[in-house]
């Protein structure tokens, strides 16, 4: 394994904390350095807690890790939730001029990096609050053994719309935070990177669904803002007019999804984009596509749910929602990108399976894999994408006879024409109709030709079945556990696997990317040789193994599951495998950590953040029916207790808050 | 687009007989739309009928071009679609009350400030009829229905107001017992560039016993005939709007030319997105990856 | 087995014959008969073909069966369609003034028995033509022993609004009938029938469904008009003012299901119904109910799929979509009715469940237990239903500090105060919430108060499990076969099993109520001892049977399905279950039969319906890949041959049409 | 319902601080609220706010009373249903442009047909806050947003001409900058009997770059300056409707008294249906049954 470094930055939103993340990523992946960046955001627009998490490696990173070596706190509230993180050898740097990262915050063997923003930038003229970051991503160039002028590349890059004198002030700023803590600390890292110098393309799923969509020849995207797919929009809408796209924002999904299969039916490679709730209004819709056998590239970016749920939040529970789109049976193409570059491969196979076979093709992702950004390989994304329309017939002379749109093939494909032809004429219906479009749900619902249409279109997914790539088991075939996941956990679980082996547990892994049709065969074969199956899943109920079991018979041994919002971890993973091995029960109980979490949430809402948790102990026999955590609560400022919270341990009900003046 | 010559009626006579009742309105509006199509000397090929469901969204069934019988009130959303991927096409709207003004209404509204050049068709009855029966969103107040069976309670839609607010650019009404006039409103609206509605009075015989052929009959006058009426002014058209009882008029209420949603969009200056090739350019590739970088 | 005796109707729509299909079925019922019937009709108002059954017998009928002893036809296309299906000793009724019943289009032992309505109606006056219907119902009085006064009974109650000549004339119509069948005709009842007098409720399941919602005391219905589910609509409408219920006919589904949450949040049992399309569009509000912890009851009633399909048909085949309804994982039930007058109880423990668990119920039912309408017992319906409204806080006193809408409190269940109640004031949002329902998206997305309340939000569904009744086996336990069925095919199936019984094969037979949440256990506990497990439904891909397989791992071993809009009959399962028995594979190539009914739509849309199918013969070897049906076809007034169609067998596709001018 | 003491400002401010952006036009909205509850002295618990999805749906939030903070665009639905259900509650429905004439403008227009007694506060920004920065359906012409880079192209929405032509009986516009004014409003819609309109200027100060505070300060003028302008007179409110540009109104466009949904729905007579007893008499159930045989 080669050398890493990771990076937190913690503030609030407007702190535009994200950009200067950006500017540190991409300095990094200029000097040849992989990144794998995360962004914990919350649904508002200025104030709450961003946390990002940027991973600097000489080798591939599949996640953010689970590791912090820096942590550059914008705000208090950051220092306090995020300084005990830091690991043994790293720092907190800080802002000094606005609040301090006392020493009990930390582990033994980290240390605060106080940095004076308002002394270093005087000299350099009116320096918007924004700029206090430039200085201590200065300082962190030098603490982490970086190279100012990559970074001095990307200012100039970044500020270049903005001229010459903007860059140079901000270049004089990474200056200031460069020059003092080269004066005032000494490197975090031990040994000198190896710059490899290979430049690579930092991006996330979103950019690439956008970018895979051109590149497949999309000339439509439709669209209803909606994080965590929003970016998709984004992208479109910025280089439609480029790329030939017509890009509509709509009034709401029901109309994005009918425009873009409007377009599909007329012939051209439509897309749309949306999260669960949207996703939800485009089910009818979805059914329709089956049934004319319209082509159409569905995204359904997942998020926190159920409902409005947690929007800035990653979770893979849409899966039951997405299979069940809409009334009846119908053939639907289900896929799910396994990381980020995937997400470009996928929309390119989308636009084909869905004009090959002429069905609607929904390529569920999540938050994690749509807006994680990472460096990949220059050549995971290419300019010669395959492009397959399917039997497109362009012209039927006189002679044909009436064009058949729904031809009852063998192959359930039934050649199309697209509106504009000459001589071909015909409606397509979301009735059920006979070979030629003519309803057969008005006059007479003709049983037999019902039936024989009902099945040749549903054959279609058996020559979808044969057209995807059948998953593969990754890993030693002994292992003693197979993990099992689906989507974008594959990175995540790759690197546990790595935790455990290093730790003598042998595990081998199938990530799954086609969930509908689903290659039933291929997995039983594989996963009947398993000693033990886990599967791993960012939700509450396991709806994948739930789905596996649907397709396969086969029932997990046990599963992992994280429906709190954040993404896995390796160590997340690695913990709860050992945990299942060893035979021990999933615990659910309120943790220390999870109380004084909780604890915080409390002190924002109810105590306007003037307090903080300090001591947090375990009381068992008391009125609430179960232990409860009880969590001393001091003021700020001052230290002083304020009071204590009970936090019952099984339920996580906030039974209590007893204010100091009226004691225990 | 349109070839020179004039063909025979039945070129857009579907293969399939209507099956509305014997006496439906949508015969004579089905009736009007070939005539229109025929005046304008459309070829087949080149229409695109979009309808959702409803007896009256059976239509495309029985017209001959080509079409989609969509959802209940997406037509207008499948139909803009359709319209943005080949705008060479005629895109053609048709559909009841219940699916525009009900279901279908925010598309409705929004696709008139687009003004999308797009033709939409609405065979009001004032009725549910393919669900036998049920008060619509323009059933008058006070009409006994299956769902209202102590009277409706609920103001109309007046599509012809809400259409004059969001920005319609060519508004009529027409009476399927007054075939030719419809048929020229119908015209007037494909021939039109922008959004056009062409709201027509097209009873159901067997569900609205009130709104009947003899009703209208009795009532409508065509805004033709009055010859101090000017379509092009907000204001006359407004007060025409609101016109009902013993005289409602019937015609063009308004037109106006304003630029379109196609004309604005850059993606179509090069002609219909269906036929630009896949294919982007090598060098357009390279500069959206520099962006990456 | 009781005697029994089956007519069948068919017509055109418009032609009145559900209406006399009613005052036979009342008739009959007023005798003590039991009925049941099913009326297949077509999505067009006037014209189509429809095809009324009705069964009578003397003991319970569990279905409309599959045979048939009398037919009348009101066209000339019920003659040439169902004809054939008379069984000996069976006849044909007519009005022969329009037309002939050819007897070579009869079974041996069947007769035609031409009604000359014209001349029996002549001296009564002016007579509509739709009282052809009731001249027949006259004659079939005395063909089928019923009694002249229990129609006529039926008929002064019909008629009652519209005053005693009216009654008179009818009666006076029937009666002619009647007296010519007597004249001209014999009974086909070979002996009298065993009259028990015993009053019965004539019903179908959608009727039940508004009453039963009426006695839980629903005072909120709100629906769009959608087929099948828009009689429960009319229903509420009719009767909404006298119970009390406001019935809200809204702009669409969207509006429907959000209104009927709204009241149910706000403290009144509500409901909204709908089918497949609409519930498509319902399914995000579905989310927003399980995340606010709203009681709402909602009925899918299914039809054909997909999209608008053959909305006037029956099929099972919404299992999926009202499984998957909405994004991620969050509480609701899902209920499926077993029959007629359990849709009547079903809706009351909806009410119940929806209240006690505060979460969306649904009950997913289908066209044909919606529907059909069949005679039930008197005691079946009750007036004293149990209601539990579950945990309401009705006062909250300053004493008791903050409400907590979502306390987290071990059983899951959060006490509820309706809005209105002093001092409790809080605001239920779809964000995720902590205990008093503040917001957690926002801010800070406290992981662990997310934990907490998803993982109490979910525990409600263990209750639930609790709270409802577990299926029980029906029929030997040593069986052969156990056929698994879930909603409404329990009769068909349990009339199928006397069938096989007779035949030999002992069968049992597991009836799904309950889909969500499952009882898994006891599902697994019965089917392990199965012998060959055959799941029975109503759709295209075996929803059901993947659903069990979800739930509980077991693999059925075959699946009987049919989509093609008819519901099953008892023949049609008991002929699968023995080609299964008897390990023969599924043939889905184009019958004979079959074929004669695909000619006839190809006539209907090609050839103005002025022809017919005569000979029907298979042709192998041909140019088009498969052996075809070669149908001929025959002018319909002159028998003259017009030409030939061929159809394939195994694809059903129409290869050609070929006018007997062009030859062979 | 109302109580006889005024209650102090306090009384209906949330436990939750409003985590808007300083600045935010929705804290004007929010203030005008809680002094419009507290002129109309309603006590908290009969107040009933629902709202969508967006930032100024977050509102309800912050406010001290029962509510809902429901789905983006479906607010109006569920306010509906509440209000069917226990029609003493004052309901008031809160929300965005995008929520309210965007995904939400069927529910809206059919309210109005209602003349439910609803009263609907649209916090209008012109744009999509929440999801940072998209063109509304009211943004105006040329508007560069995230969704349209080059400017916006479509008509924006007039949702007092709207409101105009779809039955409303009280159409009102504030300016969240003139918070006094804006609170009458309010005031003057919930004690309007049947459905009110406010339809608020309410600033976005991080994505709205045009229409900006200092932007409506210099153009909005109230229309009770205008002497000459009688809000009961629909023609002229028509034209109030719209003048938009260098001088903007603020103030009440219409107002009528028609009769409230809630007044002709028989169901709502004896009382809310939720004090209503669950049981019908065993009397009709025995009807409803004999309909049976
Ligand atoms: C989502 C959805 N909801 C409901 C229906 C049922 N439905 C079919 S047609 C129709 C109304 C038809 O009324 P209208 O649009 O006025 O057409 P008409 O039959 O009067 O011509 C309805 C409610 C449907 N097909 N889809
Ligand atoms: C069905 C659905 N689609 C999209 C979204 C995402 N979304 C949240 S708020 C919002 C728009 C907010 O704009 P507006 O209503 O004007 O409120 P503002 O934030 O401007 O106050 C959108 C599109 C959603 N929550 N649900
Ligand atoms: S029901 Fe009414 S609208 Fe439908 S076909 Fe018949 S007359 Fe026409
Ligand atoms: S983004 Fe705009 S609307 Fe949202 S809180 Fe900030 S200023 Fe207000
Ligand atoms: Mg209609
Ligand atoms: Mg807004």
């Amino acid at each position: 394994m080669g050398r890493e470094f990771t990076v937190g930055i913690g503030g609030a939103a407007g702190d535009g904390l994200d950009k200067s993340g950006d500017t540190l990523a991409k300095s990094v992946s200029r000097l040849g350095l992989h990144v794998c960046a995360y962004n914990s955001y919350q649904s508002i627009i200025r104030g709450g807690h961003i946390w990002l998490r940027v991973r600097i490696a000489e080798e591939k990173a599949y996640s953010h890790g689970d590791h912090l070596n820096l942590l550059i706190a914008l705000n208090q509230d950051t220092v306090e939730r995020h300084a005990r993180e830091v690991e043994s050898g790293g720092a907190v740097l800080y802002n000094s001029d606005r609040f301090t990262c006392e020493t009990s915050l930390l582990r033994d063997g980290v240390v605060g990096l106080p940095v004076p923003v308002n002394e270093i930038t005087k000299p350099l003229g009116r320096v918007l609050p924004i700029m206090q970051n430039t200085v201590l991503l200065g300082a962190l160039i030098y603490l982490v053994r970086l190279e100012f002028d990559s970074t001095v590349g990307v200012l100039a890059d970044t500020f270049g719309h903005k001229g010459q004198a903007v860059i140079d002030q901000n270049v004089k700023i990474l200056r200031g935070g460069f020059d003092y803590a080269k004066e005032h600390f000494v490197p975090l890292m031990k040994d000198a990177w190896k710059f490899s110098r290979i430049r690579r393309p930092f991006v996330t799923g979103n950019e690439l669904f956008a970018l895979g969509a051109v590149m497949a020849g999309c000339k439509f995207y439709s669209a209803y803002p909606m994080t965590p797919a929003s970016s998709i929009l984004h992208w479109m809408a910025s280089h439609g007019e480029k790329c030939g796209v017509v890009v509509k924002q709509c009034e709401d999904e029901l109309a994005v999804v009918n425009m873009a299969i409007g377009a599909g039916h007329a012939g051209v490679r439509a897309m749309c984009g949306t999260s669960g709730g949207g996703f939800a209004l485009m089910t009818e819709a979805i059914g329709m596509a089956g049934m004319i056998e319209a082509p159409v590239v569905v995204v359904e970016v997942q998020r926190g749910g159920p409902s409005t749920g947690i929007p800035t939040k990653t979770e893979q529970g849409d899966l039951n929602q997405v299979f069940g789109a809409s009334q009846g049976d119908f053939p639907r193409v289900i896929i799910a990108p396994l990381e980020t570059y995937d997400c470009f491969w996928c929309t390119v196979e989308a636009f084909n399976l869905a004009e090959k076979y002429q069905l609607p093709v929904l390529i569920i992702s999540d938050l994690l894999v749509s807006e994680h950004p990472e460096t990949i390989e220059p050549d995971d994304l290419r300019y010669d994408v395959p492009i397959e329309r399917g039997e497109l017939v362009t012209e039927w002379p006189s002679g044909n006879g009436r064009y058949k749109r729904y031809a009852n093939t063998s192959s359930g494909v039934s050649p199309r024409v697209l509106p504009g032809t000459e001589g071909a004429e015909y409606v397509a219906a979301t009735d059920e109709h006979d070979e030629e479009g003519i309803l057969i749900s008005d006059v007479f619902t003709s049983p037999p030709v019902r039936r024989k249409i009902m099945e040749k279109r549903m054959k279609k997914m058996e020559l979808v079945l044969k057209d995807i790539k059948a998953p593969v088991l990754e890993g030693p075939a002994d292992a003693a556990v197979t993990l099992v996941g689906w989507g974008s956990t594959g990175g995540v679980i790759r690197e546990a696997r790595q935790l455990l082996a290093a730790e003598g547990i042998k595990t081998n892994q199938l990530q799954i990317k086609y969930l509908n049709p689903f290659h039933s065969k291929e997995v039983t074969e594989i996963l009947r040789k398993s000693k033990k199956i886990i599967c791993v899943e960012v939700n509450y109920s396991g709806q994948f193994a739930r789905f596996l079991r649907a397709e396969t018979g086969i029932t997990v041994h046990d599963k992992i599951l994280k429906y709190d919002g954040e993404p896995f971890e390796p160590r997340i993973i690695s913990e709860e495998v050992k945990r299942i091995v060893a035979g021990k029960p999933r615990d659910l109980d309120v943790s220390m950590e999870e109380a004084r979490e909780m604890a915080y949430h409390y002190i924002r809402t109810h105590l306007a953040d003037a307090a903080r948790p300090t001591r947090v102990e375990m009381v068992k026999g008391n009125s609430h029916g179960e232990p409860v955590w009880v969590v001393e609560i001091v003021k700020r400022d001052t230290g002083e207790k304020s009071g204590e919270l009970e936090i019952g341990v099984k339920t996580g009900a906030l039974h209590a808050w007893q204010p100091v003046a009226a004691g225990r | 687009m349109a070839t020179v010559v004039e063909l025979p009626l039945e070129t857009y006579q579907g293969v399939v007989e209507p099956d509305w009742c014997p006496g439906c309105g949508d015969f004579g509006v089905l009736r009007a739309l070939e005539i229109a199509a025929q005046k304008l000397r459309l070829p087949t090929k080149d229409i695109f009928v979009v309808s959702g469901i409803g007896c009256s969204s059976n239509l495309p069934g029985f017209f001959h071009s080509y079409g989609v019988h969509s959802l209940h009130g997406r037509a207008m959303a499948v139909a803009s679609g359709a319209k943005l991927a080949n705008h060479e096409l005629h895109v053609v709207i048709t559909g009841g009350d219940g699916d525009g003004y009900g279901i279908g209404l925010n598309h409705f509204i929004h696709a008139m400030r687009r003004n999308l050049d797009l033709t939409y068709i609405v065979m009001n009855n004032q009725i549910y009829g393919l669900t036998t029966g049920q008060a619509s969103p323009t059933t008058t107040k006070g009409h006994k229905t299956k769902s209202t069976p102590r009277g409706n309670v609920e103001l109309p839609i007046n599509p012809v107001a809400l259409a004059l607010v969001s920005g319609a650019t060519y508004i009529a009404r027409g009476f399927s017992g007054e075939a030719k006039h419809l048929a020229d409103l119908i015209a007037g609206g494909i021939a039109h560039k922008g959004f056009s509605l062409v709201d027509v009075f097209s009873p159901c015989v067997t569900y609205n016993i009130v709104n009947t052929y003899p009703w209208f009959k009795q009532r409508v006058y065509k805004l033709e005939d009055d010859k101090g009426f000017d379509p092009t002014d907000t204001e006359a058209s407004f007060k025409k709007a609101f016109e009902w009882g013993d005289k409602i008029p019937i015609g063009l209420f308004y037109k106006s030319e304003e630029v379109t949603y196609e004309e604005t969009e850059p993606a179509l200056k090069k002609g219909p997105l269906v036929r630009q090739p896949l294919t982007i350019e090598k060098k357009l590739f390279d500069d959206l990856m520099a962006e990456f970088y």
